[in-house]
């Protein structure tokens, strides 16, 4: 894929991360002049999907989480991927409200959100070598 | 995430501001505890007027203090949530455990259990 | 090396990605609470290096710059790299004022300024493959 | 960035808000050089008071000038750097060539050659 502009970051799986994980996407993205609400709906999708590879992915040991950003005219690409557990029936991850970690306090609203927030969001996920979400978004046109 | 406790009757109020992710709600998460043990308070109020981002790690929270405080005859409401932050409430479909009022007084005669009030 | 944080980023080598990469390495150390003489020392070291990997590097071509951030403790390394044409002389292009592109107006001291704000500068560069500048700085503690 | 021209007497006084570097410097030296055609000017002054960042780019550009305006006789000076961007330019070895004050008025002084009504 030939993406007008790209940034791809490899950093450590560390909840410390998440917050620059989102300022990462939402400085990149700027450049494409979005409207706040399009920007704070990539931001909340790419804080669901890095949490759960530091949590879930690499349940809180030593990782390193992958963050892509790209984008073709007003057409944004995300990828969010780790190296860890991977995810066993994607079918049930994918149910609101469905969590593994529910000791945890996790609400299983992690999928949901980023379905809701962005356009065909797609997991490829493979026990014991990791996961890999896929994300998409067209920018409304001025 | 900076937190300021208040109580006010039988409610704590929890002015919130800055952003909740995974990494500070377990911040919000044991502060909350230990202002409910020290303060008392039947009810809880997360105030939202500054809370910049949150993601499903805050709803989560929520749930949890939910649960606490639902088995101690309480009640929990959001005050000033921005938009994008209802959205994701009224998503998880926890609208009718955990109310969004757009005014802390609301939020509190709910709260309180006297809704009419504020009507 | 083992770093207590870390973070790797590869970007199109398009000017617009300068302000992106000061906000990446700036965004990624406020985790240490720096001053903020600290952070625009960081920042502008991390422009003039990757101002250079893509006008002197790329020239102005496609290209990818990688950029690295990382810590331990108080310490913070980074390293701007490019897959260009590398450097012939370098110890001429360290020197101030010295530039192969007054016609861009180009001042000749981004070296000097990466070596006064920062600490162990160095160039590892191969003609026809490519530059790394490797760079380090020592946080005031409080 | 974003950039403000005025004209006062012979100097083309141009305020600078956001941050120069490579990608900003080319626009601030197009926009510089029409100002000169269309608004005319003997000499230039670069108000940095609202300069949030400036790297050797902006160093590029203001030599460049230098260069252009002393062949014509003017003089350019820089008002209101902060300490980081002053650094810069004394590294540079330029203070001298272009000069730093802490206000407008003081630069202005200086680019027509009335220093002492300054001081
Ligand atoms: N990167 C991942 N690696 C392994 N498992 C994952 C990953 N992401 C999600 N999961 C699984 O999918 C479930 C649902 O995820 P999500 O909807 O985000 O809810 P939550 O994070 O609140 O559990 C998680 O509980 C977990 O079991
Ligand atoms: N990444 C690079 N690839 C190739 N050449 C470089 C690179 N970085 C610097 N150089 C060479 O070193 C010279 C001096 O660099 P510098 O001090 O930053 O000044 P300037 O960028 O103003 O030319 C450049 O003019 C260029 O010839």
């Amino acid at each position: 894929m030939q993406f007008d502009n790209e940034a791809r970051v490899f950093f450590s799986a560390k909840s410390e991360n998440e917050s620059f994980a989102r300022l990462f996407a939402a400085g990149f993205l700027t450049q494409l002049d979005p409207t706040i609400s399009e920007l704070t709906d990539v931001k909340t999708a790419v804080s669901e999907a890095v949490t759960n590879a530091i949590i879930h992915g690499y349940e809180n040991k030593t990782g390193i989480v992958e963050l892509f950003c790209g984008y073709v005219g007003k057409h944004i690409y995300i990828e969010v991927a780790d190296k860890g557990k991977g995810i066993e029936n994607v079918e049930q991850a994918r149910e609101p409200l469905y969590t593994s970690k529910p000791e945890m306090e996790r609400s299983g609203m992690g999928f949901t959100i980023m379905e809701t927030f962005m356009e065909n969001v797609r997991i490829e996920s493979i026990v014991g070598e990791g996961t890999r979400i896929f994300m998409e978004k067209t920018l409304a046109k001025e | 995430m900076e937190l300021k406790f208040k109580r006010k009757n039988k409610t704590l109020i929890i002015q919130i501001s800055g952003e909740i992710d995974h990494h500070t709600a377990a911040e919000l998460r044991r502060q909350t505890e230990s202002a409910l043990e020290q303060m008392g308070g039947r009810n809880i109020i997360f105030g939202f007027q500054e809370v910049t981002f949150m993601d499903s790690s805050g709803i989560g929270v929520m749930i949890g203090r939910y649960k606490q405080i639902q088995s101690l005859g309480g009640r929990i409401a959001i005050a000033c949530p921005n938009e994008k932050i209802e959205e994701i409430i009224r998503l998880s479909g926890l609208s009718r455990l955990l109310p969004s009022f757009p005014t802390l007084n609301e939020a509190i005669a709910y709260a309180e259990g006297r809704e009419s009030d504020a009507v």
